[in-house]
Formats: C-alpha cells, structure tokens, sequence
C-alpha cells in the first residue's frame, strides 16, 4: 500500500523548513485568537476557541507531517479532527445545559 | 529533462503558494477575531476563514502525498469542513440566546 | 535543521506560555480551556519527538475526552467565586520551592548521559516473536504486558470508586452526560454522521496499530467520543450501572489479558507468553475486547455516578 | 546474595508461580465481583482470601526452607525489556502479614457489609468487598514486584482501591479527606515516576537488581531518589506530610481503616525500603538517611502528643498510626549509619519487627474502637465509662495492642523498640533512643487515658444500641494476640528477614 | 542544544509550575490541573529519555514511550475519580473546598456504620 511520502524527489530542505515556518506562523496565531477570545465574557467565545484550535493544530499537523515525511502524523491529525469536533460539541451542548440549569 | 525539472519547479511554486495563502487567511480569521465588534461577526471570521485556510494548506501539501496518504489529506478537510460548519451553528445558536441578557 | 530548531524554541515557548496561562487565569472555566489547549500542544511537541503512538494518545484524551469530562464537572459545581490565597508570602516560599526543583530537575536533563542508555535494540530483536511491526505495541503487549494488565485494573478500580460516590438510593441507577434541548436538530445530524466515521476511524486505528502508530487505547478513546456523542444527542441511551451486559464489557478488557494469561501458562509455560506462531493474532484478540472494555470505561467515567431522576 | 540473584535472573524459580498467582488471584476476584454483583463480591471475597492465605504461606514456607528469593520472569520477557517478580525475605513477611489482616478484616466486615438475602446490590456492601480485594492485589503487587515502573502502577492501584474507602460513609468530612488523600497520593506518585524516569534516562532499566548493578552516585541518581522518597512520604504520611492521615482514617468505616492504617501506608513505606537498600549502591547517603531520622522522631513525639489530646477513640488511633511510623523510619539512620556491623542488622530486624507487630495491633485497635462505637454509638473517649463490662473482650484486645504499641514486654512493639534502642546506644547514636523511649512513654500515657476510662466506673449506665456477638469480639482480639505472640518468636527465624537482601548488613542479627 | 533538551527543560519548568498550582490554589479544580500540567511534565521528560535513546533504526526507544502511554491513561482515570470527588463534594456540603467544615473534630456523634 503506497502509504508514504514523496521522499526527497527533488524537495529541497528550503521547503521543508519553508513548512516548519508555515506551521510555527499558525500556532503562534493560534494563542493570539486565543488570548483575545478568553477575554471574551460570553460563552460563544469561547467557544470558539475550540474551533480555532482544531483547525489551527490540524493545519499545524498537516504541515508538520509533510516536512518530516512522517505519513503517521496524518493519523494525528485525523483523530484530532473527529476529536476536536466531539470537544467543541461538548464545549456547546454542556454549557448550554448549565445555563438552562441557572 | 528539462520538462521534468519544470514540472518539479511548479509543483514547488504551487504548493509555496498555496501554503502562503492559507497562512494568510489564517491570519485573516485572527485578525477578525481580535477587531470584529460583536460574537456573530467573530465566529463568521473566523469559521470562514481558517476553513478556507485548512484547504489552502491542504491543497498545497496533496502533490507530496501519494494514493491513499493524499486521500486521508483529503478525508481530514472534508472532516473538519463537515463538522465545523455544524458546530458553529451550535455556537450562534448560544450566542443568540446570551445576547439578550449581554 | 535550524528551522525546525526555531519550532521547537517556538512550541516550548507556546506551551510555557499555557501553562502559565492555566495557572495564573482567575476564571475556572478559562483554565480549562487552557487545559485542553495544553494536550493540543502536548501532542505537537510529542510529533516532534517522534513519538507518534503518543502525541495519538495525547490528542485523544487530552484534546477530547479530559475535555468533555472537565467540561461535565464545571456543569455541575456551582458557579465559581475565585477565591485566591492571600497569603502572599507562602505563595513567594512555595514559587521559590518550585523554582528550585525546576532547576535540579533540568540540571539532572542536560547532564543525561551521551550516548544515551536505551533498550531500542532489545525492543527491535524481540519483535519477530511478537509477531508485530510497532515496537511500542510490542511493549505495550508482550514484554511490558503486565503494566497494561495492572493498567486496565486501574480502569475498572476508578470506575468503581467513581460509583461509590452515589448516594446509596441512586445505587444500580443511570449516570447522566448532559443534557442539549437540539432545537434544529443539528447535534442529531451530527451525532448520526460523525460515528460511522469515527468507528471507522477506531477501526483503522486498532488494526494498523499492530505495526504503525496507533493502538487499542487511542481507538478507545475515539470510539468512547463517538458513543457519548450520540448519547448527548438522545439517539442511544445511557445504560444502567447494574446492566449485566455493561458490567462484563467492563471487566472484558482486563479478563482478556487474564485468560491469554493462563493461556500462556498452559501453552508455552509462561503467564503472559504467546506462543510464537500465534503471537500476533492472540494479540489483536485481546485488544479488540480490551478497547471495546476500555471505551465503555472512559464513557461512564466522564458520565459520573448513577443517578435515579424519576421525575425526568 | 544480590549476585546470586543476577546470575539466576533468568532462571525462574520451581515454585515462581506463586507469585503471579498471589498478583493475579485477587485480581481475578477484583474482576469477577465487579462483573456479577450482587452476593458474589462477598462469596468470591471469601473464596480469594482462602486461596491468598495458601499462596502467601506457600511463598512464606518456600522462601524460608531455600533461605533464597523466589523469582519469575513474566512471559518469558527477561529484563531489561520485560518485568520479573521476586519475593525475598521481607516480601514474604509482608505477604502472610497482610493475608491474615485482610483475612481478619474480612471476617470483621460480615457483620458491618452484608449484602441483603433479596440479593439486589447496595453500593456500600459492593465497592468494599471489591475495593477490600483490589487493595490486597495492590500490596502484593507492591511487594512482589521488581521492576520500579511495575511497581508505580502498583502504587496507582493501592491509590484507587484506598481512596474510596476512605469516602465510603459519603459523609462531607469524608470526602473531603478523602479527596485530600487522593491530591497528596497523586502528586506523591507522580513524583515517584518522575524519579523512575530518571533513573532510566540514567542507566536505561527498570529492573532493581539490573539497576543496583549499574548505580553510581552521581547528581541524577541523588535526584531522583530524592523525588522517589518524598512522593512515597507523601504517601506514607510521615511528618510533616501527615495532615491527610488523621481525618481519612478516621472517618472511614472501621474494617476500612484497619486495613488503611495496618497495611495501606506500609505499601509505600516497603517501596522507600526497597529503593534504599536494594536500588543503591553501598554508598547510601547518611545525612539524608538522619534527617529521614529526624522527621521520623518528630512524627513520634508529634503524633503522640496529639494522640494524647484527642477526644474521639478513633482519631487517637489515628494520630498515633502517625507516630507509630516515625519509629519506621528510625531504621534509615540506624541501619545506614553502621553497615557491615552486626548493629545495622539489629535495627534492621527491630525496624521490620515494629511494622508488623504495628500492623497487627493497629487494626485490632481499630476494629475494636469500630465494635466499641457501635455498641455505644459514639466514640467519645470521656464516655467510655463502664465499656469494659459490656465488651470484655474487645477491651482487652485494646488493651494488648496498646501494650504492643506502648512497647511493654513481651510484646512484639517492646522487641521492635528493644532491638532499635540497643542498636542506636550501641551505634552511638544515642539521641534515638532517646525518642523511642519518650515516644513509648507518651504512648503508655494515651493508651493508659483511654483504659482508665474503659476500665473505670461509669457515670451513667452505658445503653448499648446495637449488641456485639462474642465471635466478632474475638477477631481484635486474635490480632492483638499475634502482635503480642511476635514479641515470643525465637530470634533466629528472624533471618528470614535477610533473605535476598544485599549485603550491607553484619553477619547476623543478635 | 538539541530539541530533545529543549523540551527536557520544558518539562522540567512545567512541573514546577504544576507543583505551584497544586500548592497554592485553594480550588480542588483547579489542584486537578495542577496535578496534570505537573504530570504532562513528568510524561515529557520520560519522552525526552525516549527520544534520547533513538537506536536500532527507531527514533525513539519505545520502552519508555510505552510508559508514557500507561501514565496517561492512568492519570486520566486518577483525574476522573477526583473530579467525581469534587462534584460530590458540593452536592453533599455546598461548597467547593478543601476546608473542613469546623474545626478538625466534628461534632457529629461519630457513630459508625
């Protein structure tokens, strides 16, 4: 099963460092959503953050995946995406289950 | 030869540019975070846009993935798309019931 | 690779930042938060140690599951008033304890001897007998397999314990998720579409786990977080703590790895040996009941103790 | 004898399987009343106690007549990459130990946990028949086990089986304790492992004996013992890490503290041991074994002293649990300070003859405080008036563990403290046996405050609420009598004792 | 320095600063995730000695990342039981606290059973 990476076939290392950089760019985009998002009184906003999260740590992945030519790395960012799908659910429906409660 | 080394050339150039875009809408999505006034106008932001720039970098990264590897790239998009359009109904749903108390 | 060097500067940078975050943050609710982006990064870092069996465990459990279950919990406690200590200077001594240990701790880390002692080469001879690719399966089941045994013991006790909480009327009731109203009906359709591809996923996960990255647990966890969705979406229900068929798939997983146990006292003369043909199939067969045990775990564990609310 | 041991690691013993099975009997009880309920977790409690009470002699009979460590290698794995089981001569004590009480306790609870005849499960009866074999399947695992990750996991098992226990009576200061003890268990453990992973990064095993073999002092081995000794104190609740012990011991129903007080904290304290004399080399610290030393005397004269001022039967026990395993830790400076001297093996045998006799009579004490409560219906040690006549025999089961406790002869608490007092005068060490001495005076004075009190006439007559039968007043009393009975025991079955262990101590114990 | 020290360091740091919050915050929650930042750090080191160990053509010694992967599952259950704990802790008292309701004894009649 041809499960892999296209090894060094003419990539360079300028582009797996040009990844690297891409996915650091992400992450570091990441906290700043974030911090301004738990400043955020309302519930909503923070919810959001998991979204942010997901998207931005699968991205991350993806990129991080594609320098290092580890095809497993995309099962991370597989289980991540049905996770952190399952997490923001969570994040909706059981704040919303303590409001309803108050 | 020559051909060869020009089609390795685009390819470098296609995923370096579509890399970067996606990189730009992720900054997009956060800077709409942080400026955007009020939460329904945050999470449009940002759903939209780091979404879109999940895909970029996706699409960017599928010339070094072969067969099944660029499948499951494929399958984590999709995945993400899916589940983050529906969640973040859930999300302006909750928004919409704490505006009026806000 | 310098660049990747950055990165990491980068990612410990990210994550000290977290950490700091969750402790200094007043609101609760934040620190959670911050907790579930605290596995995201943990996972990261783990990719980028080359540890890809546990940045899939991390993003399992830390990302989803410990999410869900903290998530729960504040549900349930009252609103938070942040009351901080005020002693001032016992929170000075206690930082300057810290620091200190910190820095023994990392003193000890640079000074690690090079090259470093490691059973990799043991690990890889071994594996021909276990019949699997994936050197941490190996490990996981067959030369560390009692760990794993004792681990899922563990599993079943912090059940127990979790029950125990009950209040003696609710004995043999039915642990409660949370509740979600679904006006547009957008969590069932969610809860009816992402499960297949979940149990797919879980699937998968066990299956390539014999020889790449990934294994019973992290296929637990997934499937643990299929099955809570869909309960939290009112498609399955939650079932009572005294169902027969709950108690022995919560014991199945630890009971497996018993009677393989025996099995290899019988047959090869040893508790806990395969027999070298048969090796990679009586390990797939013990995982498969072990993470069906283990996900049925973790959904009860994050549901809490039984309860009996009639009057719902 | 440590040699001996590595040439032979891979050849298991004849009789190696006991071991597994001790592990993995109660285990397998832990499993089948988990999955069936109802009645069967009393039934299959029984049925594993016979079994663990056969397996623990066997090993006991085994290890004495080779006078060498039983050993099995699990799934044919030798270390480093897999895990062995050994039982020396301190494991085999440990195990009967821990067999009987349990035994003890089990016949104890009957009364008090009885699952109804109409055979629908209720929560109490349930989680401590369940837990009752999950803490024996921890000790075991703790003291049989050789591998130091094995063993963190042992640790996380005793931790999960104990803390329920603790809040079984779902009182608010149970919980409370009960969380306590989990937040000071929890960090204790995780700093045990972080020591483990230290000592791999370090010499790349897991295994004591492989690792004993590699050791050097150095700065990483310092460390991580250091992180090892603190999270397991924390677990032991040696002063001044004590302040989870009082309230969780007593608030627990009687047959739980029993085994709390008596076995659960000796299961941290036999790992402090095991990684002291068996992972480190000869060269042991002696600064750092005096101040375990130290903060082992201060547990004695603060844990008797509050024992003193107490005014509920129950935390008086407690608190003097609290003192009783400061005299533990007298061992360190004691043994470490004079190796190779026929002085260091007298503390060593004085040290391990005080755990058990403690175990022993430390729950005896609290059955019989537990039996008290009940037929009075409160514990409040004013009140005891006149007890003595309704519960003769359960007095007098008090009254032999508090003379074992105390240190009068011929109880196994008085050899304990004979052999440690005459190893630290003859050690020059005297300022222990200073403690020791003001520790069994102290003692003598709370055990004598409450018997004056039981003994003494009462002010009102004392309506007994519930009645005792004759047979569960025996059981303290049996334990009292096997913590006095110790003190009897010819010295040189006490050997047994050194069986398997390095040969830091002198040529034998006088 | 190489990325597998960095993050030794990282670890190192983030148990202290999980030992601090253990320490210091009164809310049992937040002494929860004390504990957890604590043990991430402590998972991290033992990864750091993984990674350390690459050998046999593996890039890290599975051996201790097979410990990790017990540890977490382990510290997962111990977060579970504690925040069961917790919730019943303010179901039965009403309050979130480690405190004790009065003073040590209380005075309830101590009868047991």
């Amino acid at each position: 099963m041809p499960v892999s990476f296209v090894r060094r076939q003419g990539r360079c290392e300028t582009m797996d460092n040009f990844l690297f950089a891409v996915a650091a760019f992400v992450l570091g985009l990441l906290i700043l959503g974030l911090v301004c998002v738990l400043k955020g009184a309302t519930l909503a906003d923070r919810m959001m953050s998991a979204q942010l999260l997901g998207t931005s740590g699968i991205a991350a992945l993806l990129l991080m995946a594609t320098a290092v030519s580890e095809p497993a790395i995309i099962d991370v960012a597989l289980a991540l995406a049905l996770l952190a799908a399952f997490a923001s659910i969570a994040f909706a429906t059981s704040s919303g289950d303590r409001q309803d409660r108050e | 030869m020559k051909t060869a080394m020009t089609l390795l050339l685009a390819r470098d150039i296609f995923t370096i540019v579509a890399v970067t875009f996606g990189a730009f809408f992720f900054l997009a999505g956060t800077v709409g975070l942080i400026r955007f006034p009020d939460t329904l106008t945050r999470l449009h932001a940002l759903t939209k846009a780091d979404n879109l720039g999940l895909g970029l970098v996706a699409l960017g990264l599928l010339p070094w993935a072969d067969g099944i590897l660029a499948l499951k790239i494929v399958c984590v998009w999709v995945l993400v798309q899916f589940s983050s359009s529906t969640v973040s109904q859930l999300i302006a749903r909750l928004a919409q019931q704490e505006r009026p108390q806000a | 690779m310098m660049v990747a060097l950055i990165v990491d500067v980068g990612l410990a940078i990210l994550i000290l930042f977290v950490a700091g975050w969750i402790v200094a943050v007043r609101s609760t609710f934040a620190a959670v938060i911050g907790f579930v982006v605290y596995g995201l990064l943990l996972s990261l870092v783990w990719v980028r140690l080359w540890a890809i069996d546990i940045a899939l465990t991390e993003a399992a459990i830390g990302s989803g599951v410990t999410g869900a279950l903290l998530l729960r919990t504040l549900s349930r406690l009252p609103v938070e008033h942040s009351e901080r200590s005020a002693n001032g200077s016992f929170r000075f001594i206690a930082g300057l304890f810290c620091a200190f240990i910190s820095l023994a701790i990392a003193m000890v880390i640079v000074a690690l001897p090079e090259p470093a002692p490691t059973l990799a080469p043991e690990a890889s001879a071994g594996l021909p007998a276990v019949g699997v690719g994936n050197p941490v399966t190996a490990v996981l089941l067959s030369y560390r397999a009692f760990d794993t045994f004792l681990e899922k013991v563990v599993l079943v006790l912090a059940l127990v314990g979790c029950w125990s909480l009950a209040a003696d009327r609710d004995w043999g009731g039915t642990p409660v998720l949370w509740r979600y109203s679904d006006p547009d009906g957008v969590l069932k359709f969610l809860a009816q579409t992402l499960p297949p591809i979940g149990v797919l996923v879980a699937i998968y996960m066990l299956w390539t786990g014999a020889d790449h990255p990934g294994g019973a647990f992290q296929a637990s966890a997934m499937l643990a977080a299929m099955w809570m969705l869909t309960i939290v979406a009112g498609l399955m229900r939650m079932p009572r703590t005294n169902d027969d068929l709950l108690r022995l798939t919560l014991v199945s997983g630890a009971s497996a790895f018993l009677l393989l146990g025996f099995a290899g006292f019988g047959i090869v003369g040893s508790f806990l040996a395969y027999p070298p043909d048969y090796a990679k199939a009586l390990i797939v067969a013990v995982e498969i009941p072990m993470t069906i045990a283990v996900a049925a775990t973790l959904v009860m564990l994050v549901a809490g103790p039984p309860q009996r609310r009639d009057m719902s | 004898m440590i040699a001996d041991a590595a040439t032979s690691l891979d050849a298991a013993s004849t009789h190696g399987y006991l071991l597994v099975l001790a592990i993995v009997v109660p285990v397998g009880g832990v499993l089948i009343a988990t999955a069936v309920g109802g009645r069967t977790a009393e039934r299959t409690a029984f049925a594993v106690i016979a079994a663990g009470l056969i397996l623990g002699f066997a090993i006991l009979l085994d290890v004495w007549m080779t006078s060498r460590p039983l050993a099995y290698v699990l799934g044919n794995w030798a270390a480093p990459l897999g895990i062995t089981l050994r039982a020396d001569g301190i494991s085999a004590v440990m195990l009967v130990t821990t067999a009987l009480i349990i035994a003890a306790t089990a016949l104890y609870a009957c009364a008090d946990f009885t699952i109804p005849r109409d055979g629908l499960e209720a929560r109490a009866p349930f989680v401590f028949w369940v837990l009752l074999l999950a803490v024996w399947a921890a000790l075991n695992t703790v003291f049989l086990s050789g591998d130091l990750f094995n063993l963190y996991v042992a640790l996380e098992l005793l931790t999960f089986a104990a803390v329920p226990l603790v809040a079984l009576s779902g009182r608010a200061e149970a919980i409370t304790a009960a969380l306590r003890y989990l937040l000071f268990a929890l960090a204790g453990s995780i700093f045990y492992l972080l020591g483990v992973a230290l000592l791999y990064g370090a010499y790349g095993t897991l295994d004591i004996i492989l690792l004993h073999q590699r050791i050097r002092p150095e700065l990483a081995v310092s460390l991580a013992v250091a992180m090892m000794t603190a999270g397991l104190l924390a677990k032991t609740a040696l002063f001044p890490l004590h302040f989870w012990l009082p309230p969780a011991h007593a608030g627990a129903p009687p047959a739980a503290s029993a085994i709390l007080s008596a076995l659960v904290v000796k299961g941290s304290f036999f790992l402090i041991i095991r990684i002291w004399f068996d992972v480190l080399p000869g060269s042991r610290s002696l600064a750092a074994a005096q101040v375990l030393g130290v903060m082992g005397a201060a547990a004695i004269l603060f844990g008797s002293i509050v024992a003193f001022r107490q005014a509920r039967l129950k935390l008086l026990i407690a608190y003097s649990t609290v003192a009783q395993i400061g005299y533990l830790f007298l061992l360190f400076p004691l043994v470490v300070g004079f190796e190779g001297s026929p002085w260091s093996a007298t503390a060593w045998t004085g040290g391990w003859i005080q755990l058990v006799s403690h175990a022993f009579a430390k729950a005896a004490m609290f059955m019989a405080a537990g039996l008290i409560a009940q037929a009075l219906g409160h514990d409040r040690i004013d009140d005891l008036g006149g007890v003595a006549r309704a519960l003769p025999l359960t007095v007098l089961a008090f009254a032999i563990s508090g003379i074992s406790l105390m240190g009068v002869p011929p109880s196994g608490g008085f050899v304990a403290k004979w052999l440690m007092l005459s190893a630290s005068v003859e050690e020059g060490q005297w300022w222990w046996a200073v403690t020791v001495v003001a520790g069994g005076l102290i003692a003598g004075a709370y055990v004598i405050r409450v018997m004056t009190r039981m003994l003494g006439p009462r002010l009102e007559l004392p309506t007994l609420s519930v009645k005792v039968d004759r047979w569960r007043q025996s059981l303290p009393l049996s334990l009292a009598i096997c913590a006095m009975l110790l003190g009897l025991l010819p010295l040189q079955s006490l050997e047994l004792l050194q069986v398997g262990l390095p040969h830091f101590l002198g040529s034998a114990g006088r | 320095m190489t990325s597998a020290t960095l993050f030794g360091l990282c670890g190192a740091i983030l148990i202290g600063l999980g030992l601090f919050e253990l320490i210091t915050d009164p809310h049992p929650l937040r002494k929860i995730l004390g504990f957890n930042l604590l043990g991430g750090g402590v998972f991290l080191v033992l990864g750091v000695v993984a990674r350390r160990g690459a050998a046999a053509g593996y890039l890290g010694d599975p051996v201790p990342q097979a410990l990790v992967i017990t540890g977490i599952v382990v510290a997962f259950s111990a977060t579970a039981l504690a925040v069961a704990l917790v919730v019943r802790l303010s179901e039965v008292s009403g309050r979130v606290s480690l405190a004790y309701a009065s003073s040590e004894q209380t005075d309830s009649d101590g009868a047991e059973g």
